[in-house]
């Protein structure tokens, strides 16, 4: 493989066996450790100051058995871990689909190999031909190498899920990652940035630590700004007991650049609609950074969204943009705290259609809901006021290959926008590439891993920027919308990065709104100019 | 030793002036020259060749036996239709096997006078050039053989061959097969066949079926065209004989004498 | 969730079919071949045997004949066996000879082993 | 309700006309497949062929595609040699059309085969003195080549990247071999003594010149099929140089059998008269083509009238028209009556005729079901 | 070393299987008593794989969506990439399964020089359809199956027509004699491919071990065996059916005279069956039990229970409420108490 530009990356490999090749923590390549504090609020074990560049990462006595009585209880409670332990053919087809080894070619960073981590310590101490025959059979024994070799690894997949696409047998690394975080979090072998949002969401109700009255006057900001464009005065109701629906998005919209400007979305649709709904300050969260350190911490984050819809006697819940709180509340959360049976089955108050596919867990992605509106006409638009964008979109890992939301979000987009460009069909929809921050890497320590790991998502931005002059970046996912501005500087300048309901909501023709001259973001909208 | 170098001598001459005859540089010659040489069999060993004196055949009868020697010890079929029909050795009016030969004034008795046509094992034969898997081939001896087991039922063959020698197996003969002669092997469907010249029979010293069915008024004579001594040297050397479509180049080594 | 009883349904599958060919011949009695020998022309052989050993013949009887269809092509039409002794190159008229009984010889093991042979196309068969 | 499915766009429409060819196609197909066992079963007396036309629509059919394949190089040439861009959009389109045509030939000359199983013969042993085993070569050559082609060709497309290096080579390879698997299967027929029909050195360029009219004819038709139900647009002008070129090559074809009648019938060769008197008017009463050769050769003069004047080539109405009928010309030209007609009469000077039978015709409309389907396929791909 | 290693194990087993017949005489122990151990290790063996994986529970489903999600009826939902029922599920196992799906996806990254034409940002990743090792997998897999199923001829006294029916298909050419079968040629062909890629290609050989390299040469081995006893070495067939019947009858006989390249086989095949369940070809079995090609994507739909859920520690309302009240109130956000 030929070598790129700006990165220069090195696709040859060891000639040693990768085994005989330590981890080698490379700058930037790696977070902060876990702060003692954030471990100590949740309850996690092994508190105590350390960092990943230590020699000494000051583990318990017995951290050997920890992690192996650990591993011996999830193959027992997780099919999936073992029998991805046990039918890897080593094939090599996913080799080249993960964005970290694309852009860093580190082996390592193959799917594969990244399971071997793992499956050579479950070979050397759960089967019989890995004890008996060790290397030859693919064995290692677990040493505190193997350990850092873990945690540094672990911490470069972003449980994207491209390469089960692409496996003959579906094995998904973003399990085996998932497993081996857990087993690291036994030790309290965490990273800052994941340790310290989970802290905070547990106690604070959201990632960022937003107490309640900061969380209400931060939107009230927004709607300031929201009056100032469009002349209309928005009023939105907090823990409402009796609203018809609560309302769930990451609070990461709320807070920053340019997720605010999605959730100045949220309420102008909301508000021009007449919705009967609220926020919630207490489940101010719709991310679950939980679920990247272990099951029951993504469950005990989780609980708060049923137990707050529960308490303010809503009929359903709808939730914000956001990409992993939608895997975990598609496919973990009903099983975790339901069955939600004080809810009833979502039904669009506007056009009256049921949401079939969300009959069990009552809670509907608002891609689903504003898709439904504008097919039935509930919308005034004029895409003309987004003129100044040419669009592209990005799926997020987490909708594409853990729910399958590719159609809904391109209808809206359609609807909004007059200049849709797709990228090229490898990278999009179900074979998506990463933003290359997920899963918790969205931190500043380590940016050049996520620049190297968003490396193939912006080479396919950069296409068509050039093909086309694409200049808006639009998804559905909050850390996209925190991370990919970073990436697009950086590879890709000029690109902007926002939510679709940003966009929605520029195009928005609102009931006794002034004639806008700016949109969201302050910019003059084309069609005014001209 | 002086002996063979001396016939070597003369046979190089015969062949220059062969080749230089038949218009070298023409493919046709071409490719004669390089795989399945006419000029090979000359110098080698046999070549076999048939006259068929036309002035013997006198009654039906004359020509039947000969026909159903052949078909009977050859297990060829009759299916009584003239669209599946497979024959080695049959016969055809004069003016239908020597058309261009054929003028208004000729005897009667010639123009309509059946002649015995059967495969004329050329020395040039358009029928084993053309087959895309040897499955016909010369041998040696002059005789242009099928190997029914290789071949595929193109019948590329057919459209090469310019006598109407060869017949398809349309469809299985087996049923078709009045009385079986165990000796021979019948053919499957799907591939060519033709008269043999009873190579089988040759291999056993005998001479072909249709030749010593009629033997009695010696309307066939069969012999070795490289032996001067052969009847059929003799007789060709003393009487006018013709051939069919000699202006093909191909050689036939079946005589007629009208 | 665990879908015992679809993993249990499987694995019956599955046990049944690498069982099946136990299960397909429970209590069949599989008779062996038995080529009969037993032709006129065979009774009359003062020494009973074929033009090479048995063993050969029945593992490469057919390399044998693939070898023999050969002959016609360069009139070399007799064979000289392993012990010198030379036979007319002919399936119809060496080996049917012997062997007229194809019904009883050749196809007790064929129809045995399930192997199709086209043989019968072009050569006859005696009616026994 | 019910409207809805009645109303729809142009996608809509070609959608439903694409599901609903296909299903026919594979129904032919089917049949055609079905029959092809009576064929296997029974042998190819099941056919119209006998002892005396041995060849017949199977041989016609391969004759006749091997030239649609061929005329693939009317589009290459244009295109490489001389940068003619207006065909870029339809140059992948020939190479299917010439994909498909060539698969439709192999089928069509196994479908003719006494002993299909015994086909891998001709490479087992080897024959350079037959043109079978040199048609064998060309054509499976050409159908790697294209196949190869194509692929490289419309994957770079799909990446919006250069086709590879290595291509333009074999794509410059493409043009002499596409002429070779015509000039090749044109010896098939022209070194055969005693056929007079075929015994002409002209077969070749003859078989070019009426592969270059049918097979661009043909592309015309699928490509204004292509336009009407799909987004696709190949380009008008495009369309209007590929009836150029019909309407030269179809004018040379007519001047080559002219050349044919001239030499035939000047020198008055009996032989060499006798196939075209009978296909045109018949001997001692028989004359099952005539109908066919006059249709033949009317359509020819009219769709050679059509094509040459602008006036009404520019009309897409009338292009298509003088597409459809050059198309047919030169398939009961080039594929019956070339065909039938060297056997006729037969070397015995007597008349035997043959037309096809009702399996014959299906085996023959499952083939080309197949080669359809192929291009149904392929164009999906590309469209 | 992997390779070589495998290389001579494989050699190793040969040359066990010759000398043990050879010089050791022991027909009945290669013949019999070894094929009888690998039948009931493999079965066995492979039910106590699956039933280990059973015992683990689905607690989550997680099946990768590959397609557009069942949603609003208007949006076209791909059942078979993302089903959301039994009957989408069976489809997506069953294109899987019989014609590998997901590997026929397999693309190729190249960084390329970009066309251009079109563009000038120098060089750009692109994906290109790579399609060989799923053609070699697929060839692979079916020959197996196509000559797996034809080797019941030995093992049935009357061959059932649709063996026969299958045998004829696959010997339709009539190539040699006896008949050349087509699969001996693809296995080969496929196995070798599937072979030579682990070693040149950098990356997969950089991640086989021998466990990966050491099946691939035992098959090898098996398939070579087996040609070379059909066409070249050839051995009494229907001795060799004597003996595979009486296996199967429980009536086990050795008969004289078979050659040696028959054991040959016959121990490599019993050396496969052994090997199998314990080793990365239980993926045969392990494929129908993964869990996110096997399960609906009707989580949301229809509540999916984990048998070992527990009871967490959470943060509750009333604890929130009590340490942020005043702040709340003093916001004018709605609290339960006072």
């Amino acid at each position: 493989m030929t070598e790129l530009t700006k990165l220069n990356i090195d696709y040859r490999l060891p000639k040693k066996n990768w085994m005989d090749t330590p981890a080698e923590f490379k700058q930037g390549m790696f977070c902060h450790g876990s702060k003692p504090k954030d471990l100590e609020s949740v309850g996690f074990p092994n508190p105590r100051e350390w960092s990943p560049k230590d020699e000494d990462w000051k583990l318990p006595e017995n951290w050997k058995e920890i992690i192996i009585e650990g591993m011996r209880e999830r193959l027992d409670k997780y099919r999936s871990f073992r029998l991805f332990m046990d039918i890897c053919v080593r094939c090599g087809a996913c080799a080249d689909k993960c964005h970290f080894y694309i852009g860093t070619g580190d082996p390592k960073n193959m799917p594969v190999l990244r399971a071997e981590l793992l499956r050579s310590v479950y070979r050397k101490y759960f089967t019989a031909s890995g004890k008996a025959l060790g290397k030859l059979a693919g064995a290692r024994e677990l040493t505190k190498e193997v350990l850092k070799e873990w945690w540094y690894y672990f911490f470069q997949c972003t449980e994207c899920r491209r390469c089960s696409v692409f496996c003959p047998y579906g094995i998904d690394t973003a399990e085996i990652t998932m497993i081996g975080r857990e087993l690291l979090n036994l030790l309290g072998l965490n990273t800052n940035w994941i340790a310290g949002p989970v802290a905070n969401c547990y106690k604070k109700g959201n990632h960022l630590g937003l107490e309640p009255h900061t969380y209400k006057s931060t939107i009230e900001f927004l709607l300031g700004e929201i009056e100032d464009i469009t002349g209309i005065t928005i009023e939105p109701s907090f823990n409402r007991k009796g609203a018809e629906i609560l309302f769930v998005t990451p609070s990461g919209d709320v807070f920053a650049d340019p997720g605010n400007y999605t959730c100045m979305g949220y309420l102008m649709l909301f508000h021009e609609l007449g919705l009967d709904y609220t926020w919630s300050t207490y489940a101010s969260e719709g991310g679950n950074f939980g679920y990247f350190t272990s099951n029951e911490m993504a469950k005990r984050l989780n609980a708060k969204i049923y137990a707050e819809a529960k308490r303010l006697g809503v009929k359903w819940i709808l939730g914000g943009e956001c990409g992993h709180m939608w895997r975990v509340i598609s496919q973990y959360m009903d099983t975790w705290n339901g069955p939600a049976d004080f809810l009833s089955a979502p039904v669009s108050p506007i056009t009256g259609t049921k949401f079939e596919n969300a009959k069990s867990t009552k809670a509907v992605h608002i891609a689903e809901f504003t898709a439904d509106l504008i097919r039935y006409n509930k919308l005034k638009l004029d895409p003309s006021r987004n003129d100044n964008l040419k669009v592209t979109f990005h799926d997020s890992c987490n909708t594409s290959r853990g729910m399958g939301i590719f159609d809904e979000p391109r209808y809206i987009i359609k609807n909004v926008c007059n200049h849709f460009y797709e990228m090229p069909e490898d990278t999009i929809r179900e074979k998506t590439l990463c933003c290359g921050s997920g899963s918790g890497l969205n931190a500043s320590e380590n940016m050049e891993l996520r620049m190297k790991g968003g490396l193939p998502r912006a080479n396919a931005v950069k296409y068509v920027r050039e093909k086309h002059g694409v200049n808006m970046l639009a998804n559905i996912c909050a850390i996209d919308r925190a991370a990919l501005p970073a990436l697009m500087d950086y590879w890709v300048p000029g690109v902007a990065v926002a939510g679709v309901h940003e966009l929605v909501a520029n195009a928005l023709v609102m009931k006794g709104e002034k004639e806008r001259t700016t949109n969201l973001r302050g910019e003059p909208i084309k069609s005014v100019k001209s | 030793m002086s002996y063979e170098l001396k016939a070597n001598r003369r046979q190089f001459f015969k062949i220059l002036g062969i080749s230089a005859l038949s218009g070298a540089g023409s493919i046709s010659s071409l490719f004669a020259l390089t795989q399945h040489s006419s000029l090979s069999t000359h110098h080698l060993g046999k070549r076999w060749a048939m006259v068929v004196d036309m002035g013997k055949f006198k009654t039906e009868e004359d020509y039947k036996r000969c026909i159903d020697a052949c078909h009977h010890i050859h297990n060829v079929p009759d299916f009584g239709n003239p669209k599946d029909e497979i024959k080695w050795i049959w016969t055809a009016p004069y003016k239908n096997a020597f058309p261009e030969q054929e003028h208004e004034y000729i005897r009667d008795d010639i123009k309509n006078k059946p002649f015995m046509v059967l495969c004329n094992h050329c020395d040039n034969p358009s029928c084993v050039r053309v087959c895309p898997t040897k499955a016909t081939f010369k041998r040696q001896d002059g005789i242009v053989a099928m190997d029914y087991h290789r071949c595929i039922g193109c019948r590329f063959c057919m459209a090469a061959c310019p006598y109407g020698s060869r017949s398809f197996n349309w469809r299985d003969p087996q049923p078709f097969i009045k009385e079986k002669n165990i000796e021979y092997p019948m053919r499957t469907k799907g591939v060519v066949e033709k008269c043999n010249f009873c190579e089988e029979r040759l291999a056993e010293g005998l001479p072909p079926a249709c030749v010593e069915a009629c033997k009695d008024n010696k309307a066939l004579v069969f012999g070795d065209l490289n032996n001067p001594d052969s009847e059929v040297r003799k007789i060709l050397s003393s009487r006018y004989a013709i051939r069919r479509k000699p202006e093909l180049g191909t050689q036939p080594g079946v005589y007629y004498i009208v | 969730m665990y879908d015992g009883n679809k993993i249990i349904t499987g694995l019956i599958i599955f046990a049944c079919l690498v069982t099946f060919p136990f299960l397909y011949n429970f209590g069949k009695a599989n008779a062996k071949p038995d080529p009969k020998l037993d032709t006129p022309v065979i009774q009359q052989m003062k020494e009973k045997r074929c033009i090479e050993t048995k063993e050969f013949m029945r593992a490469n009887h057919m390399q044998l004949l693939d070898e023999w269809r050969e002959a016609v092509r360069d009139g070399k039409r007799v064979y000289v066996n392993s012990s010198g002794e030379s036979y007319k190159i002919s399936l119809q008229n060496t080996c049917l000879k012997c062997h007229s009984n194809t019904k009883e010889f050749c196809d007790e093991c064929h129809d045995y082993m399930s192997v199709k042979i086209y043989c019968w196309d072009c050569h006859i068969r005696v009616k026994s | 309700m019910f409207e809805k499915a009645l109303i729809g766009n142009r996608g809509y429409w070609g959608w439903i006309a694409l599901l609903l060819s296909i299903a026919l196609l594979l129904s032919v197909m089917t049949i055609g497949f079905i029959t092809y066992l009576r064929q296997l079963n029974y042998g190819l007396g099941i056919t119209g062929m006998s002892r005396d036309v041995s060849w017949g629509l199977y041989i016609a059919q391969f004759t006749f595609l091997v030239g649609v394949a061929a005329s693939a190089v009317m589009l290459i040439i244009p295109y490489y040699l001389h940068d003619y861009k207006k065909f870029g959009k339809i140059i992948i389109l020939g190479e299917f059309l010439a994909i498909s045509a060539v698969v439709m030939c192999m089928l069509f000359v196994f479908a003719d085969l006494g002993q299909p199983f015994r086909v891998l013969n001709i490479i087992l042993h080897p024959t350079p003195s037959s043109i079978m085993f040199w048609d064998m070569i060309v054509l499976n050559g050409y159908l790697l080549l294209n196949i190869i082609i194509g692929w490289a060709v419309l994957s770079a497309e799909r990446n919006d990247v250069s086709p590879p290096g290595w291509v333009k080579p074999l794509i410059y390879l493409s043009i002499p071999w596409a002429i070779s698997i015509h000039t090749v299967t044109a010896f098939l027929y022209a070194g055969l003594p005693g056929r007079h029909l075929w015994l002409t050195a002209i077969m070749a360029p003859r078989f070019l010149a009426s592969a270059f009219a049918s097979g661009p004819a043909l592309l015309i038709i699928l490509c204004l099929i292509v336009r009407r139900i799909t987004k696709f647009d190949p380009g008008n002008e495009a369309i209007q140089t590929l009836g150029k070129i019909v309407t030269y090559a179809m004018i040379i074809n007519i001047f080559f059998f002219a050349l044919e009648l001239f030499t035939v019938f000047y020198s008055k060769i009996p032989g060499h008269t006798h196939p075209f008197k009978y296909l045109f008017f018949g001997i001692e009463g028989q004359g099952k083509l005539i109908p066919w050769m006059w249709t033949a050769a009317l359509l020819a003069i009219a769709a050679i009238i059509l094509l040459i004047n602008p006036g009404t080539r520019k009309n897409e109405n009338i292009l298509m028209a003088a597409a459809v009928g050059v198309f047919i010309s030169t398939w009961i030209d080039k594929g019956m009556g070339l065909v039938v007609g060297g056997f006729i009469p037969n070397p015995f000077e007597e008349i035997t005729e043959y037309l096809p039978t009702a399996p014959e015709v299906l085996i023959t409309l499952g083939v080309w079901a197949a080669g359809l389907l192929i291009i149904t396929m392929f164009y999906k791909i590309t469209v | 070393m992997g390779i070589s290693f495998s290389l001579l194990a494989v050699i190793a087993l040969m040359a066990i299987a010759y000398s043990g017949t050879k010089f050791a005489n022991l027909q009945f122990l290669f013949g019999v008593v070894i094929p009888y151990l690998a039948v009931i290790t493999f079965i066995g063996g492979v039910i106590y794989r699956v039933i280990k994986w059973a015992y683990s529970p689905v607690p989550f489903r997680i099946p990768t969506t590959s397609g557009q999600q069942k949603s609003l009826s208007w949006i076209k939902q791909s059942r078979f990439e993302n089903p959301s029922n039994t009957a989408g599920v069976i489809g997506r196992m069953l294109l899987e399964i019989l014609l590998f799906r997901s590997l026929f996806r397999n693309l190729k990254l190249v960084v390329s020089e970009a066309n251009p034409m079109e563009l000038n940002n120098g060089e750009r990743i692109i994906y290109k359809s790579d399609k060989w090792l799923w053609l070699a997998g697929l060839a692979f897999h079916w020959a197996f199956l196509v000559i797996l199923i034809r080797h019941f001829r030995f093992f049935a006294g009357y061959v059932p027509s649709c063996v026969q029916l299958l045998e004829s298909l696959d010997s339709w050419l009539q190539v040699g004699l006896p008949r050349f079968y087509i699969t001996d040629m693809i296995i080969l062909t496929a196995v070798t491919y599937l072979l030579i890629r682990r070693f040149v290609i950098p990356q997969v050989r950089y991640i086989s071990f021998a466990a990966d390299y050491f099946p691939l040469f035992l098959i090898l081995g098996i398939a070579i065996t087996g040609i070379l006893m059909r066409y070249v070495i050839r051995v009494d067939v229907a001795g060799v059916k004597t003996l595979t019947l009486g296996l199967v009858g429980f009536n086990p006989s050795v008969p004289e005279g078979l050659g040696i390249i028959f054991y040959i086989h016959i121990f490599l095949v019993s050396i496969l069956f052994v090997y199998f369940p314990f080793s990365k070809l239980v993926h045969s079995a392990g494929v129908f039990l993964s869990p996110t090609r096997n399960l609906s994507n009707n989580s949301r739909m229809e509540r999916h229970i984990n048998p070992w859920n527990y009871p967490v520690k959470i943060h509750t309302y009333t604890e929130y409420e009590d340490e942020f009240r005043e702040k709340m109130k003093k916001a004018g956000i709605p609290v339960e108490k006072g």
